[in-house]
């Protein structure tokens, strides 16, 4: 249950597999992210509301086929340059994407975490979205006849979350802004939870969400796991670094160095554009 | 740019985006200037203006201004701190939220909005973060107000792709797909204000910023703008407000 | 915003109205019942996932007209007996039922807070529920073509809840089994919240669930409003009082003077069985 | 009523009823009769057993019995209190749930249950309290144990309503249904124990408590009972069941 974080990678996440790392600005899984580049996993569909350096850096290390998301940007200071990159030039390898709105994007976990195929929604009326995304379908009332939107359920091979805490038996708990995080693990196939700490019993805490540990497979303790993003509690957002990456990210030799220096991963082979 | 009477055209823009909000209203507010401008009508003329943020956190009030949707202090400050799932389907969705407050990297005529790519979908010319929240914000809020700076490579003609409808292609377009919201109400920049038309929904300038002429308007907008014959000038800021804004975002 | 109890229920509930007193075994909203049976309100439609006691005495008291449900007993104890006598006899008159099971009445109320006109489950397959009951349909999956189980939106004209605490600005706090009360209320047109104090400042809960003053009508301060129910942190259940009403509710005439020493209302004059 | 051997016939059934948990499983938990087994399950041979009752307490161990589905107890010894909606749709309703306990008031041949009305639905001779979340739980969890005391008025050819599906008319019947469970797979009584035929899911005796007779489980059902082959005697109650499910219900 309790693993190292690159047992628990290895063991749960694939070449080929779809994996979600969620957390809405809070609590992002960076150090698991930062691990499946240093295994080179390769082919990965990712998932995410809110692509931000974390993915961007997925992306540019060349293990991302396909994103599924409904905003790829990097909070507060502007655009991803890896993702633009790959969606503009298909550097270092075409991305191919699934785009919706969050609204979309969280029903689509609600529906994966409930059994259900899919999702019914006020959304996307009028947008340019639905002529781009076939995952956005019209579903007709049968007592009142209107029409809602319908979305896919979205039922990833692995989920990987930060959380605040685990016991030792597995029990996961999160507290702050929890955003998408329990349907995401509960939409899962399997799930990987890093958290600051590993304690003796969970005391519980004002706005609390707990995963219970039939629904975690494999719980790491990384201290510090979602830096640069925060902790409600545990460390606060590093917002220079969120602006230190856009250098960084707008060149390709500064961010292959930046990939071998501070993940050290290699950086990738440039592919062919699409 | 500080303009001769102190303040630069973004803190106009900012200010004259707060007037647009009041105590009794709860406001969905987007990033960036949006959240500037809610967060300076809370320090002002609108101290009860219930703000959400689609990072789930209700009532809050942060004591700075957040870098990020999801920074802790929205989360320390609210009211009660929801799932996401749960501030789209059980807050925006039902019609609860009087305002959304958002931004453009372009808008249309009718006041569509782009926030997707410029250029073609498949192939673009520049790819931008996309949707977010904002197409369900520009359905269900009441009413809707963009926050954009204005030139012409914002204003255009027709957007590259509608992420968030606005009025559509004019009158009946709103109502014939369901949208329940009246859609955008006023677009403030940083030359002055514009207003669908009642009849036809097309955006038109109803309001100029302080030194800031019809021309000037005129050529920072891609299509033929209409102007309203009761033109009106946005009041200078208050040296109050003034002092709060620069509080909130370090340029004090 | 913060009412007597007696002036809440006169501005909230009219007869004829859709009035839904929410609360899951716990917090159950019962002396705001009784006020409704005193002010002699008539032609209810009466929601409750659970009905239990509470119901038993507005049903026997001529309340209702109408109950939609998916459970109506005394939780450990069994029937009751004003329901039954409703049901099977008409007295003191005729109520129509519309029944679900408690995964459609809960998907009702979420689709009532989301504001979406139905709700999509898998639920009701192969039950005799379905024959007898126009509000299940089904849908289906515009992805999979699977077919599901679709119950239309509960709006209730007004919702009934009981918590522990609200704040002088009418936010309210409630905590322990919180069962529908969040749903039961957002779907509402209008809501009543008895609470068992008005606090200065609502200290966080581990577990808490906090309904925005926005969506809360009327608060009334009403302690031991839940009795005999319970209301976690401050008293317990009064299980005799459940096992007693089994003897109580069995006969009308101890009905009757129960109704007049307890709530201190009339007996209904009996009503042609339907 | 105490058999010559010292325990009631009731308590044989919460035994064996008892004995269909393992300590690895999560079990949705009716109240009543199968509350009880439940818990005294995890108090004996079941330590790590998952109790979820359907008011929102996952993993909940009570340290004595709830009289109702949702009393306090349930609550403070969970390991997480959920919404009645999070319950039924994201726990039930995926099929995390490995077995559930339900009771009935009627059981038919193919082990469907009515809880609703004994008679016509219109007109009934017995209204009873109704669904609840039975019709979901026997829908989804993988596996659902029954426990009822056997007689005629219960064991009935065909139920007066079918509120939870059993087996249906047989093979076939729930998976043109689209239910993932495998439904009932084991009904416990005050007589004995009775399983699906594997072939033709009809209901049979495979069980009996010590000291009863097939004649004796004959009488009590109303159709022609099928008795297995291989009939095998339940094990009686050890001292330390029967003295922990005593202190459970206090007839110690």
């Amino acid at each position: 249950m309790i693993v190292p974080l690159d047992e628990g990678v290895r063991e749960l996440v694939g070449d080929g597999d779809t994996v979600a790392l969620e957390g809405f600005t809070h609590l992002i899984p960076v150090a698991a992210g930062h691990e499946i580049i240093r295994q080179g996993r390769r082919d990965l569909t990712l998932v995410r509301m809110t692509p931000d350096i974390v993915y961007d850096q997925l992306i540019g290390a060349g293990c991302a086929a396909r994103l599924v998301f409904s905003w790829g940007g990097n909070p507060g200071v502007g655009s991803l340059h890896r993702f633009r990159d790959a969606i503009q030039h298909g550097w270092p390898r075409p991305l191919e994407i699934e785009e919706h709105s969050h609204a979309g994007m969280a029903n689509r976990y609600v529906a994966g975490a409930s059994g259900l195929p899919f999702a019914v929604l006020r959304g996307y009326a009028g947008t340019d979205l639905v002529g781009q995304t076939e995952t956005i379908k019209t579903v007709e009332c049968p007592f009142t006849g209107e029409h809602l939107a319908a979305v896919p359920a979205l039922n990833p091979d692995v989920t990987i979350v930060h959380a605040q805490r685990a016991d030792r038996a597995g029990n996961v708990q999160l507290w702050g802004i929890t955003g998408i995080q329990k349907e995401a693990v509960l939409a899962a196939q399997r799930s990987l939870v890093t958290v600051e700490e590993v304690v003796d019993e969970l005391k519980p805490v004002a706005g609390q969400v707990i995963l219970p540990a039939r629904v975690v497979s494999a719980v790491a303790e990384v201290p510090g796991g979602s830096r640069p993003s925060y902790a409600h509690g545990y460390y606060a957002r590093d917002n220079s670094a969120y602006q230190d990456w856009d250098a960084v990210s707008r060149d390709r030799e500064r961010f292959a160095e930046w990939l071998e220096n501070e993940v050290g991963a290699q950086a990738p082979l440039p592919g062919k554009a699409g | 740019m500080t303009t001769a009477t102190g303040y630069t055209s973004d803190e106009m823009m900012t200010v004259a985006a707060a007037h647009a909000l009041t105590s009794e209203m709860a406001c969905f507010v987007g990033i960036g200037l949006p959240s500037t401008a809610a967060n300076l009508a809370c320090r002002t003329h609108a101290p009860g203006l219930w703000m959400i943020y689609e990072s789930g956190t209700l009532g809050t009030r942060p004591d700075t201004l957040p870098l990020s949707i999801g920074d802790g202090v929205l989360a320390e400050t609210a009211d009660t701190v929801v799932s996401v799932p749960e501030v789209f389907n059980y807050w925006l969705q039902p019609g609860r939220i009087d305002v959304g407050f958002l931004g453009a990297a372009q808008i249309d005529r009718y006041a569509n909005i782009n926030t997707t790519v410029i250029g073609d979908y498949a192939d673009p010319k520049v790819r931008l973060p996309g949707a977010g929240g904002a197409p369900e914000i520009a359905a269900s809020c009441r009413e809707v107000v963009v926050i954009v700076r204005q030139n012409t490579r914002a204003f255009v003609e027709r957007v590259d792709f509608v992420t968030s409808l606005g009025h559509g292609g004019g009158p009946g377009d709103r109502e014939r797909l369901g949208l329940r919201g009246f859609g955008p109400t006023r677009v403030i920049t940083d030359l002055g204000v514009l207003k669908p038309d009642p009849a036809t929904r097309e955006l038109t300038l109803v309001q100029l910023h302080p030194g800031v002429t019809v021309e000037d308007a005129r050529a920072a907008t891609g299509w033929d703008l209409a102007v309203s014959p009761e033109l009106a000038t946005t009041p200078e800021p208050t040296a109050e407000e003034l002092s709060v804004l620069r509080s909130l975002t370090g340029r004090g």
